[in-house]
C-alpha cells in the first residue's frame, strides 16, 4: 500500500502495460514533449521514447481512426483526448469503427484500444469543455466504460482497460487528478464491470461514479449525524453495469438514490433506476430518485456553476425524500 | 509507361483473368440483387476492374489493404473466395463474416483486407493506422488506402495526410476517381486543381494515372509502392476510372447519358482493351481465352449456387461478437 | 383532408415554409439535382432554385457547421443528413455550437436550425447505416428532439420545426417515407412538446415514437383479440418529453410498456420509465417493461436482423407481463 | 507594400491606441486571474495585436468577425466595451453574456462579431456559414475568419475550404500563426510547405504577411478585403506573428526559452515598432503618447473596477437562455 494521487496511479498504470507489453503505445495531443496537458503522462517519453509516446496534431477525428486502425492491425494504442469534449470530433471513428466492426467482420477484426481523459466538469470551464460522455458511450454496445474514483480504481481499471480486448473508454476526472488514495502494491488491476461498496449504511443506497462517489460520501457523513446511514455504491464501470451489486444494496435498503455528474435525461440515473425497477420493482420502498446536473449547459459564473453541479446537500435531500424523512 | 513488348505475358493473363472474374462475379451480384437474394446497400465495381487488379500486382500477400463499401473486387483479388464473398452478400453463415456485415463490410485479416467500411471517408484514417502499426512493428509493409473522388473532400482524409506525411508511413493513398459520387459529378462538388494535387501542401507527392489501362496501373503502382516500402513516406496516386453501374443497386441513374457511358465502354473498357492485346501479342488465341471465360463463370456459379445454399446464420449469432470475451485477447 | 405519403408530406413542408420566409434553404447531399437520396426534396431545386436548395460535398462536420453559422447569422436552415449515422462526424457542431452557443452567449446568438433524415434502421443496410440517436441528442440541453410517425406529423411537425427559433432535430424513418395516410389541408402546424394517442384502450399504456407506433398498433389490435384493450401514445416529440399525456394515461391504466427501435442502455425507454417512477409510482400496479432493439450493431442477415429489432410480438409479450397474463 | 510616409497619422495614432488597449487590458486580465477574479481557462492575446487592430481596421462595421477562444482582443476592437469584456471574465451580471461565457466564448452581435469558440476549428465553417448568409442575402460584406496554426490541421478546414471556395463565399481566412499551439511548436505537427499554401489545391490564394507589423497587416489586408468584398471568393492569409505568455494562465511554458521571447519583444514589438514611428514620423510626441497611456490605462481600470463592482448574475439565470422561447424567434 501506498498513498499515490489519480495522476500518478493512471501514469504508473500505462508505464507497467507498457513494459509488460510493447504492443501498446500513448497517442494524444501533448502527451510527449508537454508531458500531458494534466501531467498525466510525466516521464514517459523519456522512459519510452517517441516511437511509443506520441504527440499529434489537435486532429481528434484522423487520430483516432488512425490509433483504431493500428489497433484493428494488432496494436494496443492507447488514446488520449486532452479532454473528452473533444472526443465529439472523434464520433463517428468511435462509435462506428471502433465499437461495431467487430460484429461486422463476424468476430474477425477487435479493436483492443482505451480512450482516456478527463470527463465532465472542471473548474469555471464553461459550457463547450464540461460535458459528462457516460451516458452516450454507455448507450452503445461494442464499448465497456469505466469511470474511476480512487487512485486504486485509477491504477487497477486502467491496467484491466489496456489488458481488455475491446475498446474502453476511460473516463477521468480533472479535479480528481490530484486526490490521494492507497493503491496495493504490485500488480494491482480491478475487473472490469464490478462496483466497489464504498460505504455501508443499509438505509439507503447511493449510486454514484467519478467524482460523485465522493459528494455522495459527504452526503452520507452529514445524513450519518442526522440518523440515516447509507450505502455508497462506486460503480468503477458503467458499461457492463453491475446491476448485481446495486439490487444486493436495494434488497436491504428498499430505497435508492443515483448521483450523476452529468444531464438526466436518458442518462445514467435513468438507466439505473430503469434497470432496479425492472429487476427489484417489489424491493423499493419508495420511488428511486435521481441527481443530477441541471438541466442546461454549464455556465461560467462562479455561483451558477456551483448551482449547476450536484452538491453533497442536494443529494442528502433526496436521501431525505426517499427515507421520507423529507416529509 | 511499360511498352507493350515488355510486359510478361503470364502476367497480362493473369491480369486478364482477374478482371474477368470481377466483372463477372459483380453481373451476377446485381442478378441476384435484382432476385431478392441480397439486400440492403450493394455497390458494385464494374467498369474499374483494372484499378484494384493493377494495384494488388504491385504489393505482396503481407501487405494490407482498405477500402470503402465498395468492396467485392477489393476482397476478391487479395485471394478472399468468390464463395466466402457472395455468401456473405446473401446474409449466410458461409459468407466470410457469417452473414453480419453483408455487402459494405467484407473483412478478411487473414489477406491483409482490413474491409469495407460504409461511412464515407472513415478508412483513410484507419489505412494510415494499419500502416502505422507495419511501420511500428519495422516490417516493410504497405497499406493501400483505397478512398473514392467524392471522399476526397471529407476533413479525415487532410488530418491524415498530415500526420501520414509527418510520420512518413508507409501508405499509398488511392483515390478512385470513377467521376461520381452517388448522383454529382466530381466537377460539382470539387473546389481546385486535380485530386492528386490535394496531398502537396501535406509534402505528399501525387501522381495521376489512367485507371481503365491495368498494365498502366500496375507500372506506375509497382514504381509507388517500391518508394513507399523504402522509407520515403506516403504517396496520393489518382485513378481515373469510371463507373458502369448506378452508384448502388437503388439508383436509378438520371444524372448522365447512357451515350457517355456507351463510349466509355466502347472507347476504354479495361478488359476489351487487354483482351485485344492478349490477341495482338499472341499471348493467348480465342481458344485459350474463352478457356478463361468458361473457368470464370464456373467459379461464379459455384459462389451463387453456394451463397443461396449456405444456410442463414444460427440464432445465436445475433448476440455474438458484441465484445470479444475477455482471455481471448 | 388529402392522404398523401410521409414523402411528399415533408416535402410539402418544406415548400410551404420556404414560400412563407424567404430566410428559409435546405443544404445536404444529393437534396438538389438528384431530389433527395430518397427523394424527399422533389421538385425543390425547380421550384426554389440552386441559391435555396443547395448540394454539399460529402462533409457532414464541415457543411453541419456552416448551416449552423448561417443560422446564427439569422437564416433558417433545413441540414438534411442523408442518414443520421452520418450526423457522427458532424456531432461536434451539432452539440457544442448548435446547442450550447445561446447559453453561453447569454441568450445573443439563437441557432434556428432543423437538422433532418433518415434515422434508425431501414432494411439490411446493416450496423453502420441503422443506428437510432435518439436519445443522444434527446440527453442534451439546448436542443429540441423530433420524431414524426404518420404523414399528419411529418407534416405539422416539420412546419413548426422549421419555425421554431431553437435547433431541432428531426427524426425521420426511411421505411415509413412511403406511407400513406391523411393530412388536414391548408396550413397545418402541429405543436412540438405534445404527444398524440392514436389508440384508447384502458388496459395498458403503450408509448412508442417514429415507426415503433405502427408496431405498438399491430401489437394492440392482436392483443384486443385477447381482450387487452391498450392506450397507445405516439410521442411526437421526444424532448421535450410529453410526460403529462404519459402520466395521464397510466393513472388509468397503471401499466406501461415503452418501445425504442434503439438500444435499451440509457435510452428512451429508461428515460421515460424513470420519469413515469418519479412522478407516477403510485400510479403503477406493475413494473414498466422496455422494449428496444437486441443489445447489439444491428446484423445484415435477414433472420437476425428481424429478431434484433422490436417486432409487434415482443410488444405484445410485453404487455402480457405487465398484465401478468403472461403468468 | 506601405511606404512609411504614406501613411494617414490618424490611422497610426488609432491602431497604436487600439494595441496598446488590447495589451493593458489583457495585462491586467493576467493580474486579475492571479488575484483569483478570473477562472477557468483564459488565454492572453499579448504579442498578437498587430493582427486584429490592422485587419479590423481594413473591414466596415456591418462586416462579421469570428475566432477562437483567444477572443478578448477581437471583440474589443470591434468595439465591445472593455468593461462588458471584463465583466464576463470575472462571470458578473455585466458581462457581455450575463457571466454565462466566460473568457473563452465572448459573443456581440451587434458589432458583428461571433465568437468566442472553445472547439479549436469549430469557428471556421461557423464563420463561412456567416459569409455564407450574408452573400444569401445580396449584401457585399465579407467576415474574417481567424484560427491559429495548430487549428490549421483540423479536417474541418480542409471541408470549409473547398465548400467556400465552390460558392465563392465572401470570407477571409486567417491564421495566425504564433509559433505554438499550446506547448507545441508548429513545426512538430504540421506537415508540407506553408500553412497559407493549403487552400491552392481548392482553388483559395494564399498570402503570409508580417503579423508584428500593424501597418503591413493592414496594407495588405485592404487588399484582401477588396478582392473578397468584389466577389473574388475566398483568400488565405497566414500572420506571422507570436505569443509572449503561456498559451493560457495556467501554462508554464517549459517548451521555449526566456530569450527566444526576449528576443521577438526587442526586435518586433508591435506597440514599440508603432511607438518609434509615430515620433520618428513627427506624429506624436512623447507628452502625446502619454496621455494615450493614461487614457488606455484609466480605460482599463474603469473596466476592471466594473467588473468586480459588477453582481453576479441571478441564480434564475441558471435555467434561462437554454432554449428561446418559442415566438421569440
Ligand atoms: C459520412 C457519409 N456521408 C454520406 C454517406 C452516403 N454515401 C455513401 S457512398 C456516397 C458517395 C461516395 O462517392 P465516392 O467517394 O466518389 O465513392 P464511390 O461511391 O464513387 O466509389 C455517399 C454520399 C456515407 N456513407 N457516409
Ligand atoms: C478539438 C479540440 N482539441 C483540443 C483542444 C484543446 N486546445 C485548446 S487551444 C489548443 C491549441 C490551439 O493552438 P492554435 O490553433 O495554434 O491557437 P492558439 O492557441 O495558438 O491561438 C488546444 C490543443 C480544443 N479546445 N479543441
Ligand atoms: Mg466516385
Ligand atoms: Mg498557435
Amino acid at each position: 500500500m501506498a498513498a499515490v494521487t489519480v495522476r500518478q496511479a493512471l501514469r504508473d498504470a500505462m508505464a507497467e502495460e507498457m513494459r509488460a507489453d510493447e504492443r501498446v503505445f500513448l497517442i494524444g495531443e501533448e502527451v510527449a514533449e508537454y508531458q500531458g496537458a494534466y501531467k498525466v503522462s510525466q516521464g514517459l517519453l523519456e522512459e519510452f521514447g517517441t516511437a511509443r509516446i506520441i504527440d499529434t496534431p489537435i486532429t481528434e477525428h484522423g487520430f483516432a481512426g488512425l490509433a483504431i486502425g493500428a489497433a484493428m492491425a494488432g496494436l494496443r494504442p492507447i488514446t488520449e483526448f486532452m479532454t473528452f469534449n473533444f472526443a465529439l470530433q472523434a464520433m463517428d471513428q468511435i462509435i462506428n469503427s471502433a465499437a461495431k466492426t467487430l460484429y461486422m467482420s463476424g468476430g474477425q477484426v477487435s479493436c483492443p484500444i482505451v480512450f482516456r481523459g478527463p470527463n465532465g466538469a472542471a473548474a469555471r470551464v464553461a459550457a463547450q469543455h464540461s460535458q459528462d460522455l457516460a451516458s452516450w458511450f454507455a448507450h452503445v454496445p461494442g464499448l465497456k466504460v469505466v469511470a474511476p474514483f480512487s487512485a486504486g480504481d485509477a491504477k487497477g481499471l486502467l491496467k484491466s482497460a489496456i489488458r481488455d480486448p475491446n475498446p474502453v473508454i476511460f473516463l477521468e476526472n480533472e479535479i480528481l487528478y490530484g486526490a490521494t488514495s492507497d493503491v496495493p502494491d504490485g500488480d494491482f488491476a480491478l475487473p472490469l464491470g464490478e462496483a466497489g461498496v464504498e460505504r455501508s449504511g443499509g438505509d439507503v443506497t447511493v449510486v454514484a461514479y467519478s467524482i460523485m462517489v465522493a459528494k455522495a460520501l459527504e452526503a452520507a457523513s452529514s445524513l450519518a449525524r442526522e440518523g440515516i446511514e447509507a450505502d455508497v455504491i462506486n460503480l468503477r464501470t458503467i458499461r457492463p453495469l453491475d446491476t448485481r451489486t446495486i439490487l444486493e444494496s436495494v434488497s436491504r435498503t428498499g430505497r435508492l438514490v443515483i448521483v450523476e455528474e452529468g444531464w438526466s435525461f436518458a442518462g445514467i440515473g435513468a438507466e439505473v433506476a430503469a434497470a432496479v425497477i425492472a429487476e427489484g420493482f417489489d424491493l423499493l420502498d419508495a420511488p428511486p430518485r435521481r441527481v443530477s446536473a441541471a438541466d442546461a449547459p454549464l455556465p461560467y459564473a462562479a455561483n451558477l456553476e456551483a448551482m449547476a453541479l450536484p452538491r453533497p446537500d442536494d443529494i442528502a435531500a433526496a436521501v431525505r425524500d426517499v427515507c421520507y424523512t423529507g416529509l | 509507361m511499360v511498352s507493350p513488348a515488355s510486359a510478361d505475358p503470364g502476367l497480362l493473363t493473369g491480369f486478364y483473368r482477374n478482371m474477368l472474374l470481377v466483372r463477372r462475379f459483380e453481373e451476377k451480384v446485381g442478378q441476384m440483387y435484382g432476385m431478392g437474394l441480397i439486400g440492403g446497400f450493394c455497390h458494385l465495381y464494374i467498369g474499374q476492374e483494372a484499378v484494384v487488379v493493377g494495384m494488388n500486382a504491385a504489393i505482396r500477400a503481407d501487405d494490407a489493404v482498405i477500402t470503402s463499401y465498395r468492396c467485392h473486387a477489393h476482397a476478391l483479388v487479395r485471394g478472399v473466395t468468390p464463395k466466402a464473398v457472395m455468401a456473405e452478400l446473401t446474409g449466410r453463415s458461409g459468407g466470410i463474416s457469417k452473414g453480419k456485415g453483408g455487402s459494405m463490410h467484407i473483412f478478411d485479416t487473414a489477406h491483409g483486407f482490413y474491409g469495407g467500411h460504409g461511412i464515407v471517408g472513415a478508412q483513410v484514417p484507419i489505412g494510415a493506422g494499419v500502416a502505422f502499426a507495419q511501420k511500428y512493428r519495422n516490417t516493410d509493409n504497405v497499406t493501400l488506402v483505397f478512398f473514392g473522388e467524392g471522399a476526397a473532400n471529407q476533413g479525415q482524409v487532410y488530418e491524415t495526410f498530415n500526420m501520414a506525411s509527418l510520420w512518413k508511413l508507409p501508405c499509398v493513398f488511392v483515390v478512385e476517381n470513377n467521376r461520381y459520387a452517388m448522383g454529382t459529378a466530381v466537377g460539382r462538388i470539387k473546389a481546385g486543381t486535380g485530386i492528386f494535387r490535394r496531398g502537396e501542401a501535406f509534402g505528399i507527392p501525387g501522381i495521376e494515372v489512367d485507371g481503365m489501362d491495368v498494365e498502366t496501373v500496375h507500372e506506375a503502382s509497382k514504381d509507388v509502392v517500391a518508394r513507399v516500402r523504402g522509407g520515403g513516406g506516403p504517396v496520393l496516386v489518382e485513378m481515373l476510372t469510371y463507373r458502369y453501374r448506378g452508384h448502388s443497386m437503388s439508383d436509378p441513374v438520371k444524372y448522365r447519358t447512357r451515350t457517355e457511358v456507351q463510349k466509355v465502354r466502347e472507347e476504354q473498357d479495361a478488359i476489351d482493351q487487354v483482351r485485344a492485346r492478349l490477341v495482338e501479342r499472341g499471348v493467348a488465341d480465342d481458344a485459350e481465352l474463352r478457356r478463361i471465360d468458361r473457368d470464370v463463370k464456373e467459379q461464379v456459379a459455384e459462389a451463387a449456387e453456394f451463397a443461396q445454399q449456405s444456410p442463414e446464420p444460427d440464432p445465436g449469432e445475433l448476440m455474438t461478437d458484441v465484445l470479444v470475451a475477455s482471455g481471448d485477447g
